[in-house]
């Protein structure tokens, strides 16, 4: 791939403040070039969530707001769309901590997720490509949201963004809770949808080790600012990287057992 | 600068109580400016201040403080509840209340309550006039026995001053009484009248303010209760009772304090004509000389003539203090000549009040509904002192005695 | 016996009434979580409008049939019910996604009171009638079977089939059309719901417009009974204990709620009112409700409360 | 390692769970000895976290008995369980959004508070001492568990991976015998799991607590954990030590997948 | 510049578990008692005291009731006008049924009937939840509405219904002028406010916000909630009802059931909302809100030459959308407003 791909997604230099007074985010710029994945790492608290709120413009609920920079999708500044404008042009995200709405069945939620759609048949296809993803929501597509367990909730919520047939997904955490060869199915669902259907990705998670692996670029986030990003290959190799994210310091797995009893705490900010 | 007789007023022009409160703000306050036109009381002009009370306690007692302290002479709260609150704070800023057919009964005994005025009527003069009208209609009292009289009342203090008389007349005539409170507002009165319809009462007396009124009267079409049958009390007997009921209404009988719609009046025709016409008047003009405004204006008329006739014992021409009004209205004279002179040829009978009697008369008339107006119907009743007097005396002194209170002596009476 | 169907009938007249009120809370609770206090207000504004518009339009555009202002009042009177839902997504709710229940009804009250001044202030505070025809008087059924016939109000009935109509096509719409998915989604987490693309401004301005309309219809039944006053606000305290039994979110909960608290209401005060003094039935309804709500807390048809960790 | 596994602790038996239609848990049982740390492990919706609501009394099974230090119970009841020394996490986090972090891990202290609400209104004597002496108690582990900074910071508006921190802390305070952990690793970047390990490890060598722990990293949970339970569909598929299970092809096929 | 903490190292936990922690506050708040025990009294006039301090006082007494219940405990209750009906009432009776009862006496039995109906109506919040709670609290309040005009032991048989009382009186000196009633509600409130504020930031404080937060996880750590929410029930409504008495007794003297209704209870809820939920400090901003904001938003209409009429109805639209101005720049109320105000003070030069 020589030409280099439109943006789809650039984020510049922006500032996030909670309350009025919490000052979040410090100047974070990213980009992200169409169908591409691209991934923000960091450790808690490191700003990810508020970034990607801040782009999808769900910060107001939470009353925070964007203080400074811009955001630009495709070329056209964002800040001041509603959320329901972004899914129109086709911005999705999934949102930390599942946000199932507990009362509607499960294929009520994930009907809701078409909501901006018109096409009936064409969402029934959707539906069953998303219960062909999850088999596990099929089973319980009659079950009140709230009373699945948790790790369903999060494939309601990754299926619910399905729906709405984006084509940019901001995901947050969708690996939290699942079960390893569901969090693997996930990437692989991402992966898939990539590269066929062209959908782009930005994914914030802790899963680094999946993130990278799957990821083409890569964003590591601390304290409100980015503080190192790269290729994902590159930064797979990378030996700070290495160290913290991947728990491979010194190229070998260490057992979480040895850990007690010491502590590092090397940062590329002090 | 003259120093001007300053009269605080008490209103109520938004809320549940508005279409009521409004006419009456506006007789009281044309009135006032009548007096000035008039050229003041013996040349001190009047001047006032409304204030909103929303016919809420705590509302008006913010106004009370707030007005009391620019002077005030005399307090109308036009509302029982307000009524009560401040017959505990008038006696300590010496500010008389004047509660021209409303407030409490026993207040009409001055030896106890030497700061309330319920001038011209109290509510058991309704009650008791009510009963005589219905005895009259029945042919004598003795013929009472065995009726059967429901009183549909407002559920509040205002509402139940009511019963004490009616029970009273029920034990002497033998008639069967049945209470049937209504809850504030007033609107939703539809297993009052069921049970209306069940017992099948031969009169009802309507002890309702406000919407509750026209509500009972278009319940009581529904039921098909003849409505020659209901006997509403004065505050339930003036045009925005009845007027969107309409011909719904017609034969429906009221009390009336006095006067009723007064459209010919002396002071009616003085008001359009040196107000009205000159765009000074207060409300539509289509209004004035309404039941309630004719309320207002008198009640703004006896607030006057008190100060009027303190002045005579205080000084001629000077503004007098709450209380050196007090004694005007304790010593008020209204005779039936000073009432002409006022205007009030036909509307008022004589007014006298002393220390013992703060009320001052005791007369009424019943008028009927005929679809679009108000007419009178009945010739001038009195309420029977034998049965009342002692009531409000009991009342009194049981007031007195939770309050520790002694009554009067004779020579505070002089004060 | 005839008195006792007097007093079911009158019980289940009143029921409708008080569920044409209760419907408003519904709607606007089910689609977005609002428990909006200012249903009543909402009632006095929307007949007031109403009563004032038939009164001036014929005088404006010097009509003469009575029908055609009416109707053009309607419209005028809808109209504002739809600038008021407007106006209050713009200024009030779209600042206040995603907050907790109780700022949300404060809010509600805030509007309250605007409502009650500028209705005032627009319209007046006098009693004004609303006359669209209802037949007054009373009838009376099977004068043969019982000792002065069981007495209905045609007003009455005409009402309640006019509520139970606005509440079938309620119903429908929110169990059967994506609107409605999308609606009750609102209600559950108005953040997610943004999220996937559910335009919560137009949702909100349509269903309180939808929920303003129906203050209208219940306005001017209302307001043909009892006249329109401010003391009409005060109705929505009669339909609170209405939708608690029947459950928040349902609108046919509103209609049997309606029906029971009405007929609870109207029997305890006829039958054992007189016992205590009367003046019962306002606490007594709320008691029935209180009672019911112990066996069910989320009322009858309420959707289950939902607490999981 | 040196670390003295004693004798059974927590029995549960043949413990049957239905919510309508759906069996949650059938028939499982295992047990938990003192000071073992003992993992369960599943894929989603096994019924992980029913089975720890069935322990301490938020489910109530329709089936089944768990035996308690030789106490047998049909229910339980979440102030007896919390009496009786077992405490918990959450998955989907069950703090007290508005309180601060110190009054959060206060509430755990809550049991072991004496003093009536009289004293408490005049905060004197007494109680201002309790207090006190409790407030020592949760500086120490708000010491532990590294969060002196956010002491009075409103958990809701911390980080996802503090609030798992601060419920853990909460747990804590309880000082319980035996320690019930829903997936407190969820939302965690690999070192803050290392933390995360090290203070599991800590609370169960130093205070002798045995843990229970739900966990869907496998390293985590193959590392630390003494003894494995798998469930599936609401089934006990596995039970033994993580090699044992790491090598049982049921489990590998319901929930490892191959490349573990 | 100087409202700084730093530099404010605590040595002990009792020090930093101080109510508050910061020094200039500590300051800031003596030096405003004491301003409102001496400074007041000599620059208020008695329509400031009767009109507008002495209700303010009771009433953010009250709210400081209902924020105990309301806003730590989080069962919403639109009952709180019944409960300090149950006081005023219950109070009156203590007061003239008992042969030299002293009128502190009577306000506290007021307060503790005003607990027992407040527990009683309590009782369904332990199934029924949230805003089903709030309406179903509506039943007490119209209950006690009809039961003090009902019946006639309420209002020692008196016709009408409503009921006085004079001559109040503590330890021999008489409670007359507005500013000795002034002190004496003043005096409750201090006492009361610091009571509460201990219970909040006790065990059983804790237990409420818990309950509040997260009943379910609450239960789990061994909280039970019938004791946590009928204490809450019970602690509000001896605060409710202890206003209620100092209503009827030192603000009105005379009294209906209209003076404690449904309105009233609207009224607290809101100061609670208003001020702030979980915040004592929230109850009286609140209070002050409610009561001064109507009362110079007329003045002001008054003002400018608007009628009467007009006055009242801008009035009212001022206050309704100041409230949802209010909330919508903070849902959390004027206490977290002002906190955020602190702590920018804190930054203050240098933000973030
Ligand atoms: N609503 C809010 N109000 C105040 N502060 C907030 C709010 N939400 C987040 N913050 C603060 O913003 C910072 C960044 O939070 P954010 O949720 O974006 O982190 P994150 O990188 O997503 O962390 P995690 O991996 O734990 O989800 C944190 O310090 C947090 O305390
Ligand atoms: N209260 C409830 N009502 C109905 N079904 C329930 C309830 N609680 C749990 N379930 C169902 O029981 C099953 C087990 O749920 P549980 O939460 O125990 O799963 P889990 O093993 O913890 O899964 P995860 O790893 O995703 O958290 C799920 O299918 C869930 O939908
Ligand atoms: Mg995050
Ligand atoms: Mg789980």
């Amino acid at each position: 791939m020589s030409t280099t791909p439109t943006i789809v997604l650039n984020v510049n230099g922006i500032e996030v403040i909670y309350n009025h007074v919490i000052l979040v985010l410090k100047g974070v710029s990213l980009n992200v070039p169409e169908g591409k994945i691209a991934a923000i790492l960091g450790g808690n608290g490191a700003g990810k969530t508020t970034t990607l709120r801040a782009i999808s413009n769900l910060l107001k609920g939470e009353r925070g707001e964007v203080t400074k920079g811009s955001i630009e999708l495709r070329g056209e500044r964002i800040e001041n769309l509603s959320p329901a404008d972004l899914v129109n042009r086709g911005v999705v995200q999934v949102m930390e901590g599942r946000h199932c709405f507990a009362h509607l069945t499960i294929e009520e939620n994930l009907m809701t997720g078409s909501y901006t759609r018109t096409d009936k048949a064409e969402v029934a296809r959707n539906l069953e490509k998303v219960y062909n993803y999850f088999p596990r929501l099929k089973t319980r597509r009659t079950s009140q949201a709230a009373y699945t367990s948790g790790g369903e909730q999060q494939m309601c919520a990754i299926g619910r963004a399905l729906m709405a047939n984006p084509s940019v997904v901001l995901l947050d955490e969708p690996s939290m809770g699942l079960a390893p060869q569901i969090v693997e199915e996930v990437f692989e669902i991402v992966k898939d949808l990539n590269t066929k259907e062209k959908v782009t990705f930005l994914l914030a998670e802790q899963n680094t080790n999946m993130a990278l692996k799957y990821a083409d670029y890569g964003y590591i986030m601390e304290s409100g600012r980015i503080v190192m990003d790269g290729a994902a290959s590159d930064l797979r190799n990378n030996e700070d990287v290495k160290e913290f994210y991947l728990g491979m310091g010194g190229g070998e797995r260490k057992s979480f057992k040895d850990v007690k009893s010491y502590k590092r705490r090397k940062r590329w900010l002090a | 600068q003259a120093k001007e007789q300053f009269f605080p007023v008490l209103v109520y022009r938004t809320g549940a109580y508005a279409p009521n409160g409004v006419p009456f703000a506006n007789g009281y306050v044309d009135y006032l400016k009548l007096v000035n036109a008039r050229g003041g009381i013996n040349g001190v002009k009047v001047s006032w201040e409304e204030c909103e009370t929303g016919y809420a306690t705590d509302k008006g007692v913010e106004c009370y403080e707030r007005l009391k302290g620019k002077g005030a002479t005399v307090f109308q709260p036009l509302s029982t509840g307000i009524t009560f609150a401040l017959t505990e704070k008038a006696p300590v800023d010496k500010i008389p209340l004047i509660t021209a057919g409303y407030g409490r009964s026993e207040s009409a005994d001055g030896g106890v309550f030497k700061w309330n005025f319920p001038l011209a009527g109290t509510y058991w003069v309704a009650g008791d006039v009510i009963i005589q009208d219905i005895a009259k209609k029945e042919g004598g009292a003795a013929n009472l026995k065995g009726k059967h009289i429901a009183l549909v009342y407002h559920d509040s203090p205002f509402g139940k001053e009511a019963i004490p008389i009616l029970q009273e007349r029920a034990a002497m005539h033998g008639y069967k009484l049945s209470l049937l409170p209504v809850t504030h507002p007033g609107v939703e009165q539809k297993s009052t009248w069921l049970q209306i319809r069940r017992d099948r009462p031969d009169y009802v007396i309507n002890w309702g303010w406000g919407v509750m009124n026209s509500t009972l009267l278009k319940e009581a079409q529904a039921t098909g209760y003849p409505r020659e049958k209901i006997y509403g009390v004065w505050w339930a007997g003036a045009e925005p009772d009845v007027k969107d009921v309409g011909m719904g209404a017609k034969g429906y009988n009221a009390i009336t304090m006095q006067h009723g719609t007064e459209k010919g009046s002396a002071v009616v025709k003085e008001v359009l004509e040196k107000l009205h016409a000159k765009g000074q008047g207060t409300g539509p003009k289509e209004e004035v000389g309404d039941v309630l405004y004719m309320r207002g204006l008198f009640s703004a008329m006896f607030a006057v003539e008190g100060v009027r006739q303190a002045q005579e014992k205080f000084g001629k021409g000077k503004v007098v203090t709450g209380e050196q009004a007090r004694w005007g209205y304790e010593n008020l004279n209204l005779t039936q000549a000073k009432l002409d002179a006022l205007g009030f040829k036909g509307v008022l009978r004589p007014i006298s009040t002393s220390c013992q009697d703060h009320m001052g008369a005791n007369w009424a008339r019943i008028h009927t509904w005929d679809g679009t107006k108000w007419n009178f119907s009945s010739d001038w009743y009195q309420a029977d002192e034998q049965i009342i007097k002692p009531m409000v005396k009991a009342a009194a002194d049981k007031y007195a005695a939770e309050k520790k209170l002694t009554r009067r002596a004779a020579s505070d009476c002089g004060s | 016996m005839g008195f006792f169907l007097e007093t079911l009938l009158g019980g289940l007249m009143a029921g409708m009434l008080y569920s044409l009120v209760a419907l408003g809370f519904v709607l606007i609770f089910k689609a977005s979580g609002v428990f909006n206090f200012a249903q009543g207000a909402m009632v006095l504004f929307a007949a007031l409008a109403m009563a004032r518009f038939s009164e001036w339009i014929p005088q404006w555009l010097g009509l003469e049939s009575k029908l055609l202002g009416n109707v053009l009042a309607f419209f005028i009177a809808a109209g504002c019910m739809f600038i008021l839902a407007w106006l209050i997504e713009r200024l009030v709710l779209r600042h206040l996604v995603n907050q907790e229940g109780v700022t949300l009804l404060m809010a509600t009250l805030g509007i309250t009171y605007f409502l009650d001044g500028l209705g005032q202030t627009i319209f007046g505070s006098d009693i004004y009638p609303i006359d669209v025809g209802m037949p007054k008087d009373p009838v009376f059924l099977f004068e043969n079977v019982f000792e002065g016939g069981v007495l209905v109000n045609q007003e009455d009935i005409i009402a309640a089939v006019i509520a139970a109509c606005l509440v079938a096509v309620l119903s429908l719409f929110f169990q059967k059309t994506s609107t409605g998915r999308a609606l009750r989604a609102v209600a559950d987490d108005h953040q997610a719901a943004q999220s996937i693309g559910i335009p919560l401004n137009r949702i909100w301005v349509i269903v309180w417009c939808v929920a303003g309309i129906t203050a209208l219809v219940a306005g001017i039944i209302w307001g043909s009974k009892l006249g329109v006053q401010f003391s009409l606000t005060t109705v929505a305290l009669r339909a609170l204990p209405v939708i608690i039994l029947g459950g928040l979110t349902s609108v046919p909960g509103a209609i049997i709620g309606g029906l029971i608290i009405g007929v609870g209401e109207k029997l305890s005060e006829v039958y054992l009112g007189p016992m205590v003094g009367g003046g019962i039935e306002i606490w007594f309804a709320y008691v029935l409700a209180l009672v019911f709500l112990l066996f069910r807390p989320q009322g009858l048809f309420g959707e289950k409360i939902i607490d999981r960790v | 390692m040196s670390k003295k596994i004693g004798d059974v602790i927590l029995d549960v038996q043949n413990i049957s769970l239905r919510f309508g239609g759906v069996k949650a848990l059938t028939d499982i049982s295992f047990n938990v000895k003192e000071h073992e740390i003992r993992a369960i492990i599943g894929p989603n919706g096994a019924g992980k976290s029913s089975m720890l609501n069935c322990i301490n009394g938020v489910y109530q099974p329709q089936e089944g008995q768990i035996t308690f230090r030789g106490q047998h119970f049909k229910h339980m009841n979440s102030r007896q369980v919390a009496e009786m020394g077992i405490a918990r996490t959450f998955q989907n986090l069950a703090l007290f959004k508005g309180m601060s972090v110190i009054d959060n891990i206060m509430t755990g202290r809550n049991l072991r508070m004496k003093s009536n609400l009289f004293l408490q209104a005049l905060r004197i004597g007494p109680a201002q001492k309790e207090e006190e002496k409790h407030r020592e108690f949760v500086e120490h582990i708000i010491d532990f568990l590294e969060i002196q900074a956010f002491r009075k910071t409103p958990v809701g508006q911390l980080p996802y991976g503090l609030q798992k921190r601060v419920d853990l802390g909460r747990a804590l305070a309880m000082e319980p015998q035996v320690l019930l952990l829903d997936e407190p690793m969820a939302g965690m970047n690999l070192e803050e799991k290392q933390d995360m390990s090290r203070f599991i490890l800590d609370v169960n060598d130093e205070f002798g607590t045995t843990i229970v722990l739900i966990e869907h990293d496998m390293g985590v949970v193959m590392d630390i954990s003494d003894r494995v339970v798998v469930l599936d569909y609401g089934k006990k598929i596995g039970d033994g030590t993580p090699e044992e299970v790491r090598n049982n092809e049921e489990v590998i096929s319901a929930y490892l997948g191959t490349s573990h | 510049m100087f409202y700084r903490e730093n530099g404010q190292f605590k040595t002990s936990y009792r020090a930093d578990q101080q109510i508050f922690p910061i020094a200039q506050d500590r300051w800031a708040i003596l030096a405003l008692i004491a301003f409102a025990f001496v400074g007041v009294p000599m620059l208020a006039d008695e329509y400031l005291f009767r009109a507008i301090l002495i209700p303010f006082l009771i009433l953010a007494l009250a709210a400081l009731g209902v924020n105990i219940l309301v806003g730590y405990c989080g069962q919403i209750s639109l009952g709180s006008g019944a409960f300090m009906a149950v006081g005023a009432y219950m109070a009156y009776n203590t007061y003239i049924r008992i042969d030299g009862m002293p009128l502190i006496v009577a306000l506290l039995a007021g307060g503790f009937f005003a607990t027992l109906v407040g527990m009683f109506f309590g009782i369904p919040s332990l199934r029924v939840k949230g805003l089903y709670l709030a309406v179903a609290t509506l039943a007490a309040q119209f209950f006690c509405d009809w039961a003090f005009l009902r019946i006639g032991w309420f209002t020692n048989n008196n016709a009408s219904g409503s009921v006085s009382v004079s001559n109040l009186q503590v330890f021999g000196m008489a409670i007359d002028t507005p500013l000795e009633k002034y002190l004496f509600c003043l005096a409750f409130l201090v006492v009361f406010a610091l009571l509460a504020k201990n219970l909040v930031r006790s065990a059983i404080g804790r237990e409420w916000m818990a309950i509040r937060d997260m009943d379910v996880a609450a239960a789990v750590i061994g909280i039970r909630p019938m004791y946590a929410k009928l204490s809450a029930f019970a602690v509000s409504s001896f605060i409710i009802g202890v206003a209620g008495g100092l209503w009827g007794f030192v603000h009105l003297g005379s009294w209906e059931p209209a003076a404690f209704s449904i309105d009233r209870s609207f009224q607290l809820l809101f100061m609670v909302i208003i001020g702030g939920m979980g915040s004592i400090m929230g109850s009286f901003f609140g209070a002050a809100f409610i009561v001064l904001l109507p009362i110079f938003i007329e003045r002001i209409s008054l003002l400018v030459g608007l009628s009467t009429a007009a006055a009242a109805h801008m009035t009212f639209m001022v206050f309704g959308a100041l409230i949802v101005w209010f909330l919508i720049v903070e849902p959390h109320g004027l206490a977290k407003l002002w906190s955020i105000g602190k702590q920018k003070l804190r930054l203050w030069p240098f933000p973030h």
